[in-house]
């Protein structure tokens, strides 16, 4: 028992930050990239696409023996455009600024592999409950990654965090982060952070093992 | 006679050397560049001097922290980093804030040379890197020009802003003579732009020395004649082409040669070894291309200058080109050797 | 690419699997996922149409000072008649007071803007013949620069009483004539977009409108 | 004529998919290590969107005014059929095509680039042959951003790039310099 | 990247190459000297190319100067002769001027022998077949000595069917500090016309022509001068600059012909030797005398008195060196042959052979030792490169171990002629990659 509940913990925690699907899968650039500008619209797409991965995975993993092999891709896309349909109408319905904003991205969640990745790779072979775990884990971790960057890019672009002015009126924003090299240059330079701490974490534990070793 | 065998150094051949060697390259540069740095100096006064100060204490202590530290005496002293940060101190309107410029030569080294391993395995031409980052993140800072001030201690309030605040800019802005043909079909008489006493960057007013300083290094024989050669040979030829068209509307090959940072671009950024290259086809058609898109972004784009997007553009077509026009090799037809 | 390691042929499971099996899953998939969706849109349907009518009306009301109702009106024909417009049909807006009386046209027009299309809306009155307003809808101009031909209040007010024959002008600096429109600084390249979408849908709308004549009905015009 | 063009030069570079709108990273990001695949990969995307401008007109045209919530199942699945489809004719009429495009068509048809195209070209109303534009456009271009970045890397391989930086840390900001230098074209040809 | 030399048209040349200082001064002006004989000789058995030779003689057999003490050990392959009167001493490894052991005769020199040369009769030539001239030159022992030291017997045998218009005499002597072919052809010029008619009319050629490097105005003078009437032989003038003697440069500056990649000269009907070796040549043919000696160019600044000497094969560098007032203190380098192409030499005691053109010795001053930079992709090399090769980039591959993707740069065709090191700005040393990027490739052709 204590051994299942440990790997439940596993399978949600290793979305957030080692197998983060942005850092370290780099997964679903694309709808992420265009829509980091600020952190709402981060917000708005991380919730969207939660909403979507995780309804997915649940059905996938619920109806994963009835899904003839042959079919299986073709029956994955039609769940996920389904959810990806609701959740478009329903952001239109409550926040059509937001929307507006975040355009032609939402519909193009269909095609982010990070989505139809978890299907093919975990969902359809696991319990509903690792599932939705898992799920839970990616998209949250997925959302830490759309919000960073939205916060670095809102911030720095726009001298603002959620729309509410951080320094005064003197700050002369930094237009590049709104801008799409922002984008590309943010995301390389946080990757090349994650890349860092994992070196550095990597030689630590190398270290403790090392010390512990010396030890015994 | 001697009793012991020296001790042999056992070097492979060949055993001579040319004298040249890059950080003499370097310096070479640095000098063809004094005459424009001095030449700025007194036209724009103490403001340039501050302006190129940060720039090259940006560019060197970024250089200097963010190499391992064993290979730091040697990158300090190869010169190519202050260069970078001279070049692109060049580049920057005079009464840019001073904390602007530091940024800039942060991004120029850290962003366009350390990322990629250091001196020669750079892709983008790093000064350039920088003044594009600069130009995209304080699009108005940087299209502010102001005219030459005539008196040595003049220094507008926007050079010494407190970091991350923009003063007031407007106050002696000046148009360029870009911007005048762009927007107001103004043009600028020649000898104005010949001996540089327009509104514009630092390094780009005066032809006359750019042109004095690339003779030295054409002597020297530190850069390809063939890409400034091809470079205003191709902008003369379109911009001719144009001005035939219709000479009220388009500007004419003198004014497109001397106007804005063409020559300066040519003489000295597009010539980068590193980021240009090294097969003399290549260096053709790298040359023709950064014409070709200069015209073409002053011409027709949004966008009154365009010397910087057109080397940008073209350092990233560069492996493409030299991939391409690899030499035919000594004893093989045409075809054959690829 | 990554979608490599997802569709993978060769990883087809070797149990045979009937055709009809196959179909029904499809049929019963394609189903579900269309009730669904026509639940969403049934669901949603009358908050979003309301969201955007409520925008267009308020752009229109914008551009058109004064107004209290509209009516979408399609260029069909050879005449300019009321009703909702097809797909790449032209259509303008008729904009009637609280009395019912006509006022002038909203129209809306696009055109290349620095980055990308820009999408705006101008009212425009018949009666003196100028321009009353003017709005963006959509564009990707560059934040700080070109977004100002939508937050720049003093460009936005050059719209409101602008005339049009012989055409508006773009100058820099400076008062001027009735049809001209100062320049933004650091954004001619987008004001000066803005100004050539203005003439080029004058140019293909004004020979077309009519006087319309004034609503019976007092209040509401179309939704 | 005019408007054209500037779908075109919009499409190829000012809005570049890649550079300007995010698009087709994947790609991008994954394949571009070889000159050779990126100019192939890119020539059947733009094969591809060609299809796809052709299918989400016709969809538009006919379909989705009378469904406009079918819109993006129908185009997924009109688009990976007819390309499922052309894909056969292709292999029967020209073996050699097919072996050059053939194998990459399967990996492109879910692409979020092809995607975006036909919600793109819908979005801006356009007709069916500023959407053809739009589309040989938006191919190019993503073939040029490919072309481009694989030159790049290939040429990176040989220099010592730290190996933290190596993989896709450095081909992001390799796009990022790419799309700062691409900003030079903004305007182009629209300030008639 | 030198700026275009607006007069090059005027003179013979080929494309792209260098110009290194000539160095010459030192030596150009003195006389060759015969140099004294020694204790002690050793001739390895592999001073050639291709096989080595087969020894026919014992420890313990006493020899005379000029006999035979190995045999050809297949075609490609010479005899070897004994460069001095004495005795076997020992047939064992013995160090050569690369630090490697390799199978050597070792002879100890008579005291009290004159070292003359019995007087033989000069050989009837003319009456000669081509097989027969062509089996005495192997018997001679003579290889190619401008550097390659391939048994010249081999170049000489024309398969059927083609045949050979041109031959092609290389005096460019195109390296720096070398002197001696320009002092031979000052001093032994007859000789040289003579082994070049003999060469000529066995081969069958239509004309001779001597390429001599403008920088050598007083040979070109003498050759003038004393030029035999009545035979087909022109002094050609060539543009001084390196690798002018490399023979497939030297066919394109006379010619204005590109031997094809991976030919030879005999495919564009023209055969080339050095003038070393048709002096060698004539004097096997008019005084019987094998190849026991040569003539090499000492210099440097680390000699003493520099000199061209005539030494006899086998003589230990140590001892020519001693004889030229010995090394300097500073020396830091020992180098066989020129400073472009010349090997270091590790072991003072390994012995002159028959390729060995020249002994330089190089204190620091003369190396001129550069630190070494990135590749800054100045495309110096690239325009130095006499074979158009694309050398930054074939040292990049060979840096990063791409060795497969070096042959599509056509690495193979590179000669190691060292332009591109020499223009080198960052000091990178080009021709070593290149040649660790040949060996990979060699290595992986023919395994084990
Ligand atoms: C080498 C060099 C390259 C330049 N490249 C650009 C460029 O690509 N775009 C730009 O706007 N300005 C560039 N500049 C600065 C322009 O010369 C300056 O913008 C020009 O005078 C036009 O000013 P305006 O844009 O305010 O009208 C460059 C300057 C130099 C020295
Ligand atoms: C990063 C960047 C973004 C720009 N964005 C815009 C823009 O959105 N709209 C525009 O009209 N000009 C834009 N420009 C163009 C310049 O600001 C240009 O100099 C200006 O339009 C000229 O106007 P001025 O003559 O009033 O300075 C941009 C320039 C840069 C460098
Ligand atoms: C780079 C290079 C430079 C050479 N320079 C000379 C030279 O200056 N003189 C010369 O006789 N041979 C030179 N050689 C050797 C010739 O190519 C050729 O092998 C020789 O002339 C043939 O004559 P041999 O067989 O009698 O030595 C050079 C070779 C190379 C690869
Ligand atoms: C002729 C010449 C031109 C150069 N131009 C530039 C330049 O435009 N920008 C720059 O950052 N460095 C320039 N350098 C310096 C050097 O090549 C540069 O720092 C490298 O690109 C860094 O790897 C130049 C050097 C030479 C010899
Ligand atoms: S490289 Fe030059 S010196 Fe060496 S063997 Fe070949 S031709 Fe002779
Ligand atoms: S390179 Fe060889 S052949 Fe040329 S001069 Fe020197 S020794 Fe003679
Ligand atoms: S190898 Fe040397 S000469 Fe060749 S391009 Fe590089 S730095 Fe220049
Ligand atoms: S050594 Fe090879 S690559 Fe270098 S210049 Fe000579 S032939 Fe060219
Ligand atoms: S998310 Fe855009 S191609 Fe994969």
């Amino acid at each position: 028992m204590v051994k299942a509940s440990q790997q439940e913990y596993e399978e949600l925690i290793k979305g957030i930050w080692r197998d983060n699907p942005v850092f370290a899968q780099v997964l679903g650039m694309c709808p992420m990239l265009a829509v980091t500008n600020s952190a709402i619209n981060a917000i708005a797409m991380g919730g969207a696409t939660f909403f979507v991965l995780v309804g997915s995975s649940f059905l996938v993993a619920a109806f994963k023996s009835w899904i003839p092999k042959q079919v299986r891709i073709s029956c994955f896309i039609i769940i996920i455009a389904t959810f990806v349909t609701v959740a478009d109408y329903t952001l239109l319905a409550l926040i059509p600024g937001v929307h507006k904003e975040l355009g032609a991205f939402i519909p193009l969640i269909v095609a982010n592999c990070l989505i139809l990745g978890r299907q093919e790779a975990f969902a359809s072979k696991s319990t509903i409950r690792l599932a939705l775990l898992d799920a839970i884990g990616m998209a949250a971790g997925f959302m830490l990654a759309l919000l960073m960057l939205g916060a670095v890019r809102e911030i720095l672009g726009d001298g603002a965090l959620f729309g509410i002015k951080l320094f005064g009126t003197q700050f002369e924003p930094w237009v590049i982060m709104i801008l799409p090299p922002g984008g590309f240059l943010t995301l390389g330079l946080l990757l090349l952070l994650f890349n860092w701490l994992a070196v550095k974490r990597r030689k630590f534990l190398d270290e403790v093992i090392k010390a512990e070793r010396g030890q015994s | 006679m001697q009793k012991h065998d020296p001790q042999l150094l056992l070097q492979h051949s060949p055993i001579l050397r040319h004298d040249k060697t890059t950080p003499g390259v370097m310096l070479d540069v640095l000098l063809a560049l004094s005459p424009v740095t001095i030449a700025s100096i007194w036209l724009f006064g103490l403001s340039a001097i501050v302006v190129l100060a940060a720039c090259i204490s940006g560019a060197a202590l970024t250089e200097y922290f963010f190499t391992p530290t064993s290979k730091r005496r040697r990158i300090l002293l190869d010169g190519s980093g202050l260069t970078t940060g001279l070049l692109l101190g060049l580049t920057l309107p005079p009464a840019l804030p001073a904390w602007m410029a530091f940024l800039g030569g942060v991004v120029a080294i850290g962003l366009g040379k350390i990322i990629w391993g250091g001196l020669g395995s750079n892709l983008f031409n790093p000064a350039l890197v920088g003044r594009a980052f600069l130009l995209a993140t304080f699009p108005n800072a940087m299209t502010t020009w102001v005219e030459p001030a005539g008196s040595f201690w003049n220094l507008p309030s926007s050079t010494l802003s407190l970091p991350f605040t923009l003063d007031e800019l407007d106050a002696v802005s000046g148009a360029t003579p870009l911007g005048l043909m762009k927007f107001e079909q103004q043009g600028t008489p020649f000898l104005e732009l010949f001996l540089g006493n327009t509104a514009g960057s630092l390094g780009e007013t005066s032809g006359l020395l750019l042109i004095l300083g690339a003779a030295y290094l054409l002597l020297r024989g530190d850069m390809d004649w063939r890409i400034p050669v091809g470079i205003l040979l191709t902008a003369m030829l379109f911009s001719g082409a144009l001005s035939l068209v219709d000479p009220t509307v388009y500007p004419t090959p003198l004014f497109s040669v001397f106007s804005g940072g063409l020559l300066l671009g040519a003489l000295f950024m597009a010539t980068d070894p590193v980021t240009s290259p090294s097969t003399p086809t290549g260096a053709w058609l790298f040359a023709i291309g950064i014409g070709v898109l200069v015209i073409l972004i002053r011409v027709f784009g949004g966008l009154p200058e365009g010397v910087m997007y057109a080397i940008l553009l073209m350092n990233a077509a560069s492996p493409l080109i030299e991939r391409f026009t690899q030499p035919r090799v000594f004893g093989y037809d045409r075809e054959d050797s690829s | 690419m990554k979608a490599k390691n997802i569709i993978e042929p060769g990883r087809e499971s070797q149990t045979v699997v009937s055709a009809s099996r196959i179909i029904l899953t499809l049929a019963i998939a394609g189903l579900i996922s269309g009730v669904a969706i026509v639940g969403i849109y049934e669901a949603t349907f009358d908050t979003i149409a309301e969201n955007r009518a409520r925008e267009l009306r308020d752009a229109v009301f914008t551009v058109l000072p004064g107004i209290d109702s509209m009516r979408e009106m399609v260029y069909r024909e050879g005449q300019l008649v009321e009703g909702k417009a097809a797909i790449e049909e032209p259509s303008v807006y008729a904009g009637y007071d609280s009395s019912g009386e006509f006022k002038g046209y909203a129209i809306p027009a696009r055109g290349p803007g620095f980055q990308d299309t820009i999408v705006l809306l101008y009212g425009y009155r018949m009666d003196t013949g100028r321009i009353v307003g003017m709005q963006v809808l959509e564009s990707r101009e560059t934040p700080g620069l070109g977004d100002k031909i939508f937050k720049d209040p003093e460009f936005v007010a050059e719209f409101n009483s602008l005339e049009v024959q012989p055409g508006i002008v773009l100058v820099k600096g400076g008062s001027r004539a009735g049809n001209e429109v100062d320049a933004i600084t650091g954004a001619t390249i987008s004001s000066r977009a803005v100004v050539r979408i203005i003439n080029q849908a004058n140019e293909k709308w004004l020979s077309k409108l009519t006087l319309q004549h004034p609503i019976r009905s007092n209040g509401k015009g179309e939704k | 004529m005019q408007d054209l063009v500037w779908i075109f030069v919009s499409a190829l570079l000012i809005n570049n998919f890649v550079l300007s709108y995010f698009l087709g990273l994947c790609p991008f990001l994954g394949v571009s290590n070889s000159l050779e695949t990126s100019f192939r990969l890119g020539m059947a995307t733009t094969f591809v969107m060609l299809i796809t401008a052709l299918c989400s007109w016709v969809l538009n045209t006919y379909l989705l005014i009378y469904a406009p919530y079918l819109r993006l199942i129908s185009f997924i699945v009109v688009i990976a059929s007819t390309v499922q489809f052309i894909e056969m004719l292709v292999r029967k009429l020209s073996p050699a095509l097919f072996r050059a495009l053939g194998i990459f068509l399967p990996l492109i048809t879910t692409n979020c680039a092809i995607l975006g195209l036909a919600i793109f070209a819908t979005n801006k109303s356009y007709g069916l042959i500023e959407g053809l534009v739009y589309a040989l456009g938006a191919g190019l271009g993503f073939t040029l951003a490919m072309v481009l970045l694989a030159g790049l890397r290939e040429e990176s391989e040989l220099s010592d790039v730290p190996a933290l930086i190596q993989g896709t840390a450095m081909n992001l900001i390799i796009a990022g310099i790419l799309s700062m230098a691409f900003m030079g074209f903004a305007g182009l040809f629209s300030a008639a | 990247m030198n700026l275009p030399n607006p007069f090059s048209f005027l003179e013979r040349g080929f494309s792209h190459g260098v110009h290194p200082p000539h160095l010459k001064s030192q030596t150009e002006d003195r006389q060759i000297q015969r140099m004294p004989f020694v204790a002690e000789y050793v001739m390895p058995l592999n001073q050639h190319l291709g096989v080595p030779s087969k020894a026919v003689v014992e420890a313990g057999q006493s020899v005379q100067r000029g006999e035979l003490i190995a045999e050809p050990g297949g075609f490609v392959s010479v005899a070897l002769h004994s460069p001095v009167t004495g005795r076997v001493k020992a047939i064992a490894d013995f160090r050569a001027a690369d630090g490697n052991f390799s199978t050597g005769i070792q002879i100890e020199a008579d005291n009290y022998s004159t070292q003359a040369i019995d007087a033989n009769e000069p050989i009837d030539w003319q009456s000669l077949s081509t097989e027969a001239f062509i089996a005495e030159i192997q018997k001679a022992g003579i290889v190619g000595m401008g550097g390659a030291a391939f048994p010249a017997h081999v170049k000489f045998s024309i398969p059927d069917g083609s045949r050979i218009r041109h031959l092609l005499i290389n005096g460019a002597e195109c390296e720096p500090y070398l002197t001696n072919d320009h002092r031979l052809m000052m001093e032994n010029s007859d000789e040289l016309f003579r082994g070049a008619e003999i060469i000529r009319q066995k081969l069958g050629a239509e004309d001779t022509v001597i390429g001599v490097e403008l920088n050598k105005p007083l040979a070109i003078q003498i050759l003038r001068q004393r030029l035999p009437s009545g035979q087909p032989v022109r002094i050609v003038p060539l543009e001084v600059k390196y690798p002018q003697g490399a023979e497939k440069m030297l066919i394109k500056a006379v010619y204005g012909r590109e031997v094809p990649a991976g030919r030879l000269p005999r495919d564009v009907q023209v055969n080339v030797n050095n003038v070393s070796t048709v002096v060698a040549i004539a004097n096997y043919f008019e005084k019987a005398m094998p190849l026991i000696e040569r003539v090499i160019t000492l210099s440097g600044p680390g000699v003493t008195y520099p000199a061209n000497l005539i030494v006899p094969l086998g003589t230990p560098i140590r001892e020519v060196l001693a004889f030229c007032g010995g090394l300097r203190e500073e020396t830091r380098e020992v180098v066989m042959g020129g400073p472009m192409m010349g090997r270091p030499v590790s072991s003072l005691d390994a012995p002159v052979v028959k390729g060995s053109s020249g002994i330089l010795a190089m204190t620091e001053a003369g190396l001129l030792q550069k630190k070494e930079y990135p590749c800054i992709r100045c495309g110096r090399c690239v325009e130095v490169c006499p074979y158009f090769l694309n050398p930054a980039r074939l040292a990049r591959l060979s840096r990063v171990r791409r060795y497969e993707e070096m042959k599509g740069y056509h690495v193979m065709d590179c000669v190691e002629c060292g332009c591109c090191t020499y223009s080198c700005p960052s000091a990178i040393p080009i021709v070593q990659l290149i040649r660790t990027g040949k060996d990979h490739l060699r290595r992986i052709k023919e395994p084990g």
